[in-house]
């Protein structure tokens, strides 16, 4: 590997209002390399990219682009200087179809009338997606297709072109492991290429398998750079969170009680078909399964987010009727949903407001909002969950991914609700906030609440459950108790489809 | 002080600059009769836009408002002709707005019909009934106890604008101090979280429409009183004035941002400046070239003011701590 | 703000009179008329006028508003041409209870909640939508010889004048047992929308022989209509408020009548007796300006 | 082929209807004579509800377009009157409105106003300006050729249709087929998505607003030799009557998604309702009611065969749908 410098970042500063986003960050990119940023949640890595792609400008500081000074002043300049970029928040067009949302800016013309040419740019899509062994229509909506999907549409993207450099912020956040294989086997090959890639991304574990170089961050200054092959996970945990984080501790079994929750044969068109499953009083029951496999919308027609076609529902051997989410939480079931920003959150309200929105009675005085309650719960949560504002009035909009979550995880504990719905809670989470959520849901298990972790991270919920539910396409495939013996080889052929022993 | 309420109702800036340009250009803005003169010219408008703003806030829109207060004036005239007293029809023109504004709410949140369409409908069916039911005509000569109790003065302030005091305060009680009013704001942020979190997305927003339609009801009983009249064409144009004043006051159409405050102000504004072009004895024509411009410009330089602090407080270092508790005024 | 210190100038004869001027609106070229009559008179007596109006006929409440502010501004006379007859009635007894005398125009203010709210007699001048109505109606008619179909194209339903000028032209047509009002519809006054009504009534009644507009505006559209259909002068068409291209078309055989309800005399006259009622001279309490049906 | 086209345009079900009520109960309303009628009556509002439905496709609106037409309208005719023929005349009432429009375009595009305040200020101003030159008065009489050329018949069929049709195809084609068009889909469906893919939003939306004004100024072509008049005041109510049109063709108020197709459907509509009530003689107070409910049950049917038809095809469907867009990072 040569090691020619493509990209050199001086000295760069950002600030957003009240945040100083980027701190005389120094960076460089050299060809051929895959260079992972990592760091915490808000460390400052979607803001530096977003500097290089054009979406945001810097405040001060030179980028030098083959060592002659570039002012990438948007994300049109950004793309003719050959750079191309995914970014972590999805940026497609709903109401448009793959091979148009693959194009967007760059669109094929044909003559007469340079009209926009959809077979050309169909095509073309398609050639991409074969490339990248993956089966989507480029005449499809985006919007009638998946998040996962979605996201290797992102990733297609910044394959149209030949560029030299290639931005992935969090590409793998949402995606299944089969097409997160199939990402790195393009990774290789664009390396091979010359092309360098800037890597983002949340699950350490994945890294060693592509990055050659890590640049870590933390609260918007650069820690330093290191070779992958030089570090251990743990060393670079402990560069970006700047002390050790704590072993977890393995689930505790004893404080397990009878069973509360039974749902029984739930179908939902053939996205849900027959589920039942049980849930006893504080056990952390995790669900495992293949993204699509019908987990969320499984978890929603519990919730009653969606009317389900059929099935029941007991609680404490009663059966009770939900057909609406307020209906759940009166039942005592929350719900945190897997898209925070699109289903949990109100972007435009504070940390405080959204803390006490599922449960305003509690900060009331009779009819009446008490500020003064309010402030006080907010502040409890805010100050439990660790939550890293210098406000609790602040606007969640504000906040980076991590601590969005922990705003909605303790929307619902102020709702004291005796099962609590977890869906994907740690997607873009960094490290150390996974661990603080992690020892959170232990915590309240503990306290005799009832979790259902629905994840897409084997290994997380190896550590966390105390009991496994696998689902593929829709039906329930098996169930394990984690009493230590199991292992992702041994749950992975029921998510692909395998029949296990459902007790 | 004075900083402070500019910040919160951006727009404050734009009412201090007109206030000291009328102040200087007409000797006659200045007599508190003549701010008396504005405060009544808005009442109407202030209280219908304070409807409006529940319904904005929710990410709705009510185009029916001007028909809606039209046909509650004209309930109201036509019961205060039975002789039953003035109770009874004041209520009832109230109740009649509420019913009509339940009824959007019921096109809106139940089935589902964009509210652009549905309040588009009523206004127009609304309309037709007010004169239908009228054949057209208007309605005359009330008793003068109705006269006083809804466009009298009170110790020479006059009586709509101690109404329209009293509908803004319990609109910022309700929007900041309840329950619901939080549901309005969650709603029009983000209704899909607001579902998830428990909140009854139809009922609130229906009842974001009936408290609008309720605001045109006691605005119809303003307006009766003042005209001593109840007509069927009343209200006309009220719907754009009532939406620029939620705008102008900083109120944004997606919903889920915005205060009761800031659309006081919005009213103000628009108030102030049609009573000044008055006084100064602008031409007509040029009147309306005046008005827009300075709407414009009002919210120009808003806009740009937030944009200048936003990038000015940008610079200070103040990285995010993990310390909580800084109190700041709510909102 | 100390402009309380100089004393309203009573009526001193040095000081400029200011006379406030109100109309309905000045997007309609009747009062536009009215406005010249007045300016007229204005110059004449070296009065200086503040011409105010609502932005649309129906405005009444800008109205009120405008009087309100010229109470505040202490003019010497108003002179109004109420969008409402009775709705108007509160604010000038304010206005008189200032000490400001008044002087009605165009639309008669209501005598019985003139009475009822005590306000003092006021001077007007004026002509009667309902008589106008009438003599374009009879007109119509009598050029049908008696017998035929015909259409009314209306104003802005509930508005004063529109109805009085419908009701005129029913009478008048009431009159004639062989005339027929196969269609009645409204164009609020508009140019466009008395050209796609017409249109419309004419594809429903193509034995249509005449149609009666409630002003010059709706009939500019009709004509539009009958020209489209080519029955340019065979349907017969008189409409209201004489304005110079209704006297065109009349030239032209497209129209046959308009009412001319003299605005700009309206305006002369209603300057002229506020001048006289501020120098307390007498003034007519009722004066009507002759109405004239235009013909060819 | 029916289905097809009902199933993309779901009004047209609503149209279909009322064309077979308003055949059976007016003998006159199937002449082709009355037909073309239609046509003729809607062309203008057709063409100005296309360029509307640019506006409303980047999610934007524009409340400007009646004056924007009163104003082209004296400008055409004032030109007309200075004899230098009709090309001139009809270019600069076309400029004009591209003018204007650009003027909205900057104030929101550029400038960050709110379009509905933007616009509502141009609304006032431009009104103001068209009454300002021509002191309020209008001007009559314009020569023959213009008059054919505007507003005359080819073949019996009124050349304002054929106008109407070319827009449209004309624009079907920019908004299909052309990477403008895409773009203000894209910018429609996620601003910040066409921003971060290279796409020059602000131009892309200054466009559309010149396109607006553009189709106001042929517009006013049009109605300039249909009245054979130029009036200050044309155009009142333009604005409900095109954001009527394109949301009941299906554009959604929040952009990015909607057509041509469905906005030519709700003007027609539109249109044939009114025609159907006065050949019909409806009573004018009982006219506003059942045009406001027939406009809100033909949105609603549409809303409802939708809804049963997404729920009878694959269940969670439509649910990531908001997936994309939805969430807007820090505003
Ligand atoms: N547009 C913005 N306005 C205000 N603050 C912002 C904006 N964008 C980012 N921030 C703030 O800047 C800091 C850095 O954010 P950034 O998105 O770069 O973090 P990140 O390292 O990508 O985090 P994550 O892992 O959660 O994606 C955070 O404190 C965030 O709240
Ligand atoms: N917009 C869509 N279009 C087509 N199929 C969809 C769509 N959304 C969901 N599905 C399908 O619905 C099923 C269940 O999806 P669901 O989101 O419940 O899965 P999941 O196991 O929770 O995975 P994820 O990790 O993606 O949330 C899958 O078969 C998926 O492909
Ligand atoms: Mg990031
Ligand atoms: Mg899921």
């Amino acid at each position: 590997m040569d090691h020619e410098v493509i990209l050199r970042m001086q000295d760069i500063n950002k600030a957003f209002p009240g945040v100083q986003a980027l701190d005389h960050i120094n960076f460089e990119l050299r060809k051929g390399e895959v260079h992972c940023l990592l760091g915490e949640n808000g460390a400052g890595k979607s803001t530096l990219i977003k500097i290089m792609s054009g979406a945001h400008q810097k405040d001060s500081g030179t980028v030098l682009l083959y060592g002659k000074e570039v002012d990438i002043k948007n994300a049109h300049i950004s793309r003719d200087l050959g750079i191309s970029t995914i970014y972590q928040e999805m940026s497609l067009i709903p109401g448009m179809s793959v091979a148009e949302n693959i194009f967007l800016g760059e669109e094929i013309v044909k003559s007469p009338f340079y009209i926009v040419d959809k077979e050309k740019m169909e095509k073309q899509a398609e050639e991409i997606f074969r490339e990248m062994n993956i089966d989507i229509n480029p005449k499809r909506l985006v919007k009638e297709m998946s998040t996962a999907q979605q996201q290797m549409v992102e990733i297609a993207r910044s394959l149209v072109k030949k560029r030299q450099i290639i931005i992935m912020d969090e590409p793998t956040s949402s995606i299944s492991d089969k097409d997160t294989h199939e990402l790195f086997r393009i990774i290789h090959k664009l390396k091979s290429q010359g092309v360098a890639i800037i890597y983002i991304s949340h699950r350490l574990q994945e890294l060693s398998e592509i990055v050659d170089r890590i640049t870590v961050m933390r609260d918007g200054q650069d820690i330093g750079t290191v070779n992958m092959k030089d570090v251990t996970i743990d060393q670079l945990i402990t560069m970006m969170v700047g002390r050790t984080l704590e072993k977890m501790d393995k689930p505790v079994r004893d404080h397990i009680g009878e069973v509360l929750l039974e749902v029984k044969n739930i179908s939902w068109g053939n996205v849900v078909q027959n589920a039942s499953f049980i849930l006893r009083k504080g056990e952390i029951l995790g669900f495992a399964g293949l993204v699509g496999a019908g987990r969320s919308e499984l978890m929603r027609l519990l919730f009653g987010a969606e009317k389900m076609d059929a099935g029941r529902i007991l609680l404490q051997g009663a059966q009770v009727e939900i057909h609406s989410p307020i209906q759940a939480i009166g039942h005592g079931i929350g719900y945190l949903s897997e898209d925070r920003k699109r289903d949990g959150l109100v972007l435009s309200m504070g940390i405080d407001q959204n803390i006490t929105m599922a449960n305003l009675p509690r900060v009331c005085n009779g009819f009446f909002l008490s500020r003064k309650k309010e402030q006080l719960e907010a502040k409890n949560s805010v100050q439990a969950l660790n939550v890293a504002t210098n406000s609790i009035h602040k606007l969640v909009k504000f906040l980076s991914g991590g601590n969005q979550q922990k705003v909605i995880i303790g929307k619902w504990l102020l709702t004291d609700c005796q099962i609590l719905i977890f869906d994907e809670p740690t997607r873009g989470i960094d490290v150390g906030a996974r661990a603080e959520i992690y020892k959170l849901m232990n915590g309240l298990a503990q306290l005799g609440k009832s979790i259902i972790m629905v994840s897409s991270d084997l290994p997380e919920i190896i550590r966390v459950s105390n009991r496994v539910i696998v689902m593929n396409q829709g039906r329930i495939s098996g169930e394990f108790e984690n009493d230590g013996t199991i292992t992702q080889e041994g749950i992975m052929p029921l998510m692909l489809g395998g029949v296990g022993n459902v007790s | 002080m004075f900083h402070k309420i500019a910040d919160r109702f951006g727009i404050g800036i734009a009412i201090v600059a007109l206030f000291i340009f009328l102040s200087v250009s007409s000797p006659h803005f200045l007599d508190i009769a003549n701010l008396l003169n504005i405060l009544l010219q808005v009442s109407i408008s202030t209280i219908i836009a304070v409807g409006m703003t529940f319904v904005i806030l929710t990410s709705g829109i009510d185009l029916s408002v001007g028909p809606l207060t039209a046909f509650s004036s004209v309930i109201i005239g036509l019961t205060l002709h039975l002789d039953i007293g003035i109770g009874i029809p004041i209520l009832s023109g109230i109740l009649v707005g509420a019913l009509l504004g339940f009824m959007n709410g019921i096109l809106i949140a139940k089935l589902k019909i964009p509210a652009f369409i549905a309040t588009l409908g009523m206004m127009s069916v609304a309309r037709g009934a007010a004169l239908f039911i009228t054949n057209g005509q208007t309605i005359h000569m009330f008793p003068s106890e109705f006269r006083f109790i809804s466009a009298g003065n009170l110790m020479s302030i006059p009586i709509p604008v101690i109404y329209a005091f009293v509908v803004v305060m319990i609109a910022i009680f309700i929007l900041n101090y309840t329950k619901f009013g939080r549901h309005i704001y969650a709603i029009g942020g983000n209704k899909e979280a607001a579902r998830l979190s428990g909140i009854n997305v139809k009922s609130v927003e229906t009842w974001a429409y009936i408290i609008c339609g309720i605001t045109c009801g006691i605005g119809a009983v303003i307006l009766t009183g003042r005209l001593n009249a109840a007509q069927p064409i009343a209200g006309i144009g009220y719907e754009l004035d009532a939406i620029a004043a939620v705008i102008i006051g900083g109120t944004s159409l997606n919903g889920g941002e915005g205060s009761i405050g800031g659309t006081l102000m919005g009213a103000i504004l628009i108030g102030m400046l049609r009573n000044g072009l008055n006084l100064l004895n602008v031409s007509p024509f040029l009147q309306q070239i005046v008005i827009g411009a300075v709407i414009v410009s009002a919210v120009f330089f808003d806009q740009y003011r937030r944009s200048k602090k936003d990038s000015s407080a940008a610079k200070g270092l103040n990285r995010p701590s993990q310390a909580v508790g800084a109190t700041k005024p709510y909102q | 703000g100390s402009s309380g210190s100089d004393k309203p100038a009573a009526k001193a004869d040095k000081k400029e009179l200011k006379i406030g001027f109100v109309m309905k609106t000045l997007s309609n070229p009747f009062f536009i008329s009215m406005e010249k009559g007045a300016q007229k008179a204005g110059k004449e007596l070296g009065v200086k006028l503040e011409v105010q109006v609502g932005q649309e006929e129906t405005s009444i409440e800008q109205q009120i508003a405008i009087v309100e502010n010229m109470i505040a501004t202490k003019v010497d006379a108003i002179c109004i041409a109420p969008g409402g007859s009775k709705e108007i009635v509160p604010v000038l007894k304010k206005a008189q209870d200032a000490g400001i005398p008044i002087i009605n125009i165009d639309n008669r203010i209501d005598g019985d909640a003139a009475k009822a709210a005590g306000l003092k007699p006021i001077p007007y001048v004026g002509a009667s939508n309902i008589d106008g109505g009438y003599l374009a109606g009879k007109y119509l008619a009598e050029q049908l010889k008696g017998k035929g179909k015909v259409a009314i194209i209306e104003g802005i339903q509930g508005v004063d004048n529109a109805e009085g000028r419908k009701n005129g032209a029913e009478k008048a047509f009431a009159e004639y047992k062989d005339i027929q009002i196969v269609a009645s519809q409204s164009a609020n006054w508009k140019t466009e929308e008395g050209l796609n009504v017409m249109t419309n009534i004419l594809q429903a009644n193509p034995d249509l022989n005449g149609v009666f507009c409630a002003n010059d505006m709706m009939a500019f559209g009709a004509i539009q209509a009958i020209d489209g259909v080519g029955k340019s002068g065979k349907i017969i068409v008189t409409a209201y408020d004489a304005l110079d291209q209704a006297k065109v078309y009349i030239k032209e055989g497209k129209m046959a009548s308009t009412v001319d309800q003299k605005p700009d005399d309206q305006g002369y006259y209603g300057v002229k007796y506020a001048v006289d009622l501020i120098n307390k001279k007498e003034v007519p309490m009722e004066y009507m300006v002759k109405l004239e049906n235009i013909t060819k």
